[in-house]
């Protein structure tokens, strides 16, 4: 990766960062009446396979996406509004943060069921593959998801019709609060998906380098229309499942545990491996603080100052056309 | 557009041209088939795909040779996985094609409401119309034979609470044409209802291309004393009834509802302002289905055109049975229909 | 038989009972804790599985602390597969125990439509009652706070057209554990719909174990002038709603549906006896819902006991919005309830 | 296996050939009016895996079960009677031929939605598991319902709840008229199970002893508590999918394929494998062959003369209790 690739993962990492903080920052106050899930810790997975996509291949998520909202290219003010439910946001408000959109740049928005998203970015990649539009879809979800059996039924699909899929499991060994243990008899969800002879690989999911050369390889692969690749990408949440909370002691994530995947942060590795290759410096990095705070906050006006939907509009969109 | 220039029948044409305009007869079977090679020469958007679509019997007869004529891209056999199978032509319907998946009964749609109603039927809602998702799902409805429990549903009525859904229920083989081909225009995931006893019946079927807009009902057989409202393959076991009534100086008038979501409310309290008596006849279970939705429409939006209790005939609660002795006892059919309009009409 | 001692509820019994009775006062969570905890301690067979439910907030509280009081074998948490864990459920009844699995949100439960409408409900009545399923599927209905479309469904209307399901609703705390035990003791599938709006009601709850039998209604409220048969959550509504009514001289009887599957057809029947006027209202879609069950069967059944029109009070046939304003416009309360009341003894 | 055992395994693979033979010769009288999904060909797995279970093991099956029904020592009269649909059968013909059971020998129904028995058989395993009560759960389906979810979800769960079961896929290259290649990018279901970490296998599903010896490991090892275990057995079904018919030529399955399995057949290489090692001789089978026809005959005439049941049945059983 040149200079300036390295600098634009770091930046594009440390604006998803700010502005998650930022929302949970805002968050109690109670303007924004959507549920959220945060994906502090996990940055470096949208961003590695991001950087790789077109602005238009696709890419669909679930309810834990505004990385990959942002990291494909998504407007942070819709993205905002749509967390305040304003008219202005990505989805009208209809949405909240659970539903993210952007069509201009190939998101084709978020299920909130689990699993749910699987199939449709699977139909989006044989779209791609009847039309021979050459896009590559990418199919983000959790390593709860892999449990439903939308990911066999999806994936032994893709693999039979050689489908330009990426499929990634960001794999943060939780659901909620069940643990990765909890729920399956082995711990390499990889492999499941190479039973169905899908190249699928395990990776560090905090490393922004391992991931983007991953998925650089895996993108090259599904649009020479060889077929589907699987990233299984091991990575922690730092947040609670849902809102700003921790879960951490009580029952909850051992202290110890999280404190591991706290040192493991992919951002302050990131910036220390730039720093030590001369790529980052503090003034620079300070600049793209200054720069990222700026847009947010002009996002976050943006969207307390945008209106809210009209009851008027309640039926509108049940139907197209 | 490919499809600008279709015609749209309107529903005044229509009472014509489906009992006798153009001469050309056709099955139900081969409207359908007709329909469907007539949209893929058509729109290169238009595929199909659904289990077994492309097996020498090609689905009852509605498929056969599409896949020779239009290659295996656009006609494809799948894997058996109901529920994704719906995710994937709603995902394809989002990245701008227009599948049409079929499930060869209607007791495998079951397996995939997670797709169609937590996902297809909501998307275009969920984000504000940026995602259309113009899917059409042919469903077949069995019976007979036992066939039995799992494999005769008719869970239209099911269906009808999804919002952002659309059902076509087409009893004739002008509509099975018409409204596959309205079903295919429409911008929104369609439900299209067939039943497989009706794939025999014949009509008139004209060749050009046309299409009827999902929610408009028609009327098959004009009458004055009581509205009989039908569903599906129940319209031939209530043209049968009308008849059997007639012999008894009773007047039904046979409103076929053609699409069950939406209803067309118009037609049926139309109707009503005539009659005064209200019979709903479908081809599921009574208790929550299809008869249910439009009594209660009617009820609350018609009630003071009633002048009898409304009435319902419909499988009653209970599974389809195997035995022929019990299948029997379980489908209603024109005489149910007349022992239960006499009996209404008495109240 | 572990259960042969339980206090069975009389419906004379209970109008008392619920309202006033024993002075011990529990919310609507905690007496379904309560009655899983001695469900738990009578019968060995019993078990619960599901989603998350030895999560440090158990369920929303139902569930808390009884994995460590009876052991991961008889409480424990799953992989995130609803249709299996439907049907891990269903096989695990058939071969002798009483599970109770549950759905944290309703619209997980659509994902499982397959083993419990395809399996679960029909085993018994295939194989001539040689397999009973002693299945209850507890599943929370959500509301408010930008759930959004995926998250708030309420889709027991979808569910009643099920043969061999029964669909239990709670609305009080006395409600919530008897029917609770109801249902654990009943050899079926039974669907057990709660609202997470409820789970703070509270209410006199007897310590001992007492049991609700299914398909029986309750009066909430007496009163002459029209009768409102609610579900679930909705009940709340439209106590507050007949409040307002008395206010402007009309006496509205509040009929709780308790169970909408099967309906306790004679307590609406007879309550139409007295009023003459009927409103039904539910928290689920309009279209195919509780609302039009009743509606349809009234109309059939209790046409001559009709004096107006009657009138449903549910959601609009849309998909639920995100945004606080259109939640607001979505969701039906007691004002919509009086409004509409008033506009249909109007006419 | 001892020359007894021999003896049974070619006696019931023997009878479930002459069962289903006559019911395709009956067929034609459409007495049966129910839709008939024939094992001929099929015969050692039912026969090889039923023997290794106890008359108190489950067994949960699919739409084409009349080899497992009869292998596990399900009623024969009942059964016919079933596809006669009479009040005698064993589904008191309210099921026919799809629906099939006999619980006093642990068959406790079939399912003909496809993958649906899964699940089901999964759970029954479960009930084992948590009463202690030593029993294994044996399910079978075949090559087309591993696509579905079901399958998945199951084996998952099984794995990790180390769950008493032991599945069985009937692998005959057909789901109805879509060969296998059509539904799966590669030919080696087991190897989907295996990644659950389930001890896999493929084996020739057309000799009984192979099955025989897969499946008593197989059900030992349930037995000891170490989990579920999954056999893939290559067979091939000699009628068409439904009904009477070959489905061979014309687009339906190629005439050499045809050919090549018919001289696979399992009795036909069992038979001569006995008389080689001196365990049957013409007399002997002969004389078997005579009890079978003439249980054959019993059972239909008990059926033809059963009586059909009642309309005012209809709503019996709608609900237990
Ligand atoms: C079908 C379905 N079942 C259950 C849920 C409840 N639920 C919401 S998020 C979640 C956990 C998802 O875990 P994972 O896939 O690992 O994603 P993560 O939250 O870790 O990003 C669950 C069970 C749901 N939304 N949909
Ligand atoms: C859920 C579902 N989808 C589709 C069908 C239609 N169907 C009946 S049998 C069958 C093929 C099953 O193939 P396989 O599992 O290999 O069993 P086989 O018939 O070969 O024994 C199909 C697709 C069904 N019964 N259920
Ligand atoms: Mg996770
Ligand atoms: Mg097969």
């Amino acid at each position: 990766m040149d200079h300036q690739s390295l600098l634009e993962c770091y930046k594009t990492m440390l604006k998803i960062r700010m502005v998650e903080q930022r929302i949970a920052e805002e968050y109690k106050y109670d303007e924004m009446k959507t549920p959220i899930h945060l994906s502090i810790g996990q940055e470096a997975i949208a961003v590695g396979v991001c950087r790789n996509l077109k602005p238009d291949d696709y890419l669909f998520v679930t309810h834990r996406s505004h990385a990959q909202y942002l990291a494909k290219g998504g407007d942070l003010n819709k993205m905002i509004a749509e967390l305040y439910l304003r008219k202005t946001g990505c989805s009208s408000g209809r949405g909240g943060s659970m539903h993210l959109i952007d069509t201009t740049v190939g998101m084709m928005g978020s299920s909130a069921i689990v699993g749910g998203d699987i199939p449709l970015g699977t139909g989006a990649a044989l779209a791609s593959k009847l039309k021979g539009d050459g896009r590559v879809t990418a199919v983000f979800f959790g390593d709860g998801a892999v449990d439903e059996g939308t990911f066999h039924e999806s994936l032994n699909f893709a693999a039979l019709k050689k489908l330009p899929v990426l499929y990634i499991c960001e794999n943060n060994y939780y659901a909620i609060n069940s643990t990765v243990f909890q729920r399956h008899a082995r711990e390499d969800i990889f492999r499941w998906a190479e039973s169905y002879g899908i190249p699928s690989f395990q990776i560090d999911g905090n490393d922004v380098l391992k991931v983007s050369e991953a998925a650089e390889k895996a993108v090259e692969r599904c649009r020479r229309g060889e077929g589907p690749v699987f990233l299984e990408c091991l990575t922690y949440r730092w947040k609670g499942h849902i809102g700003t909370v921790d879960d951490v002691g009580n029952g909850y994530r051992p202290k110890e545990e999280y404190d591991y995947w706290l040192s493991k942060c992919p951002i302050h590795w990131f910036g220390e491996y730039l720093r030590s290759i001369g790529v980052l410096t503090d003034e620079l990095d300070q600049g793209i603080r200054d720069e990222i705070a700026k847009q947010i906050e002009e996002a976050f006006a943006f969207a307390k100052n945008s209106p809210k939907p009209s009851p008027e509009e309640l039926m509108d969109h049940v139907y197209a056309g | 557009m490919p499809w600008t220039t279709v015609q749209v029948e309107k529903l005044g044409e229509f009472f014509i041209r489906g009992n006798s305009d153009s001469g050309r007869i056709l099955s139900y079977k081969d409207a359908l088939h007709e329909a469907t090679d007539q949209a893929l020469a058509r729109d290169p958007r238009v595929f199909l795909l659904g289990e077994g679509i492309d097996d020498p019997a090609g689905v009852f007869g509605t498929t056969k040779g599409l896949q020779e004529k239009y290659g295996k891209d656009r006609v494809f056999d799948t894997p058996i996985c109901e529920n994704s199978l719906t995710g994937f032509a709603a995902g394809a319907a989002m990245a701008g094609l227009r599948p049409i998946l079929i499930h060869s009964r209607m007791d495998f749609l079951i397996l995939s409401l997670d797709q169609l109603a937590n996902h297809a039927c909501k998307w275009n809602y969920m984000f504000a119309g940026k995602v259309p998702i113009p899917l059409v799902i042919r469903t077949v409805s069995a019976r007979g034979w036992g066939s039995g429990a799992q494999h005769s549903q008719c869970v239209q009525g099911m269906l009808m609470s999804v919002p952002g859904l659309k059902i076509a229920a087409p009893a004739t083989p002008y509509d099975a044409k018409g409204l596959l081909i309205g079903s295919i225009m429409d911008d929104n995931p369609v439900l299209f209802v067939e039943h497989r006893w009706l794939y025999k019946t014949t009509g008139d079927v004209p060749e050009p291309l046309y299409s009827i807009p999902l929610g408009k009902g028609a009327i098959r057989r004009p009458g004055t004393d009581l509205t009989i409202v039908a569903v599906s393959y129940m319209v031939v076991e209530a043209m049968k009834a009308a008849e059997k009534l007639a012999a008894q100086n009773i007047s039904a008038e046979v409103v076929d509802l053609r699409s069950i979501k939406p209803i067309d409310e118009a037609i049926i309290l139309g109707s009503l302002a005539k009659t005064g008596a209200l019979l709903v006849t479908d081809t599921g279970n009574i208790t929550g289905g299809v008869a249910s939705e439009v009594a209660a429409m009617v009820s609350e939006k018609g009630f003071s055109l009633l002048k009898h209790p409304i009435a319902r005939v419909c499988c009653p609660d209970c599974p389809t049975p195997a035995s022929d002795i019990l299948e029997k006892a379980y489908y209603p059919d024109s005489d149910t229909i007349c022992a239960r309009a006499l009996e209404m009409l008495k109240q």
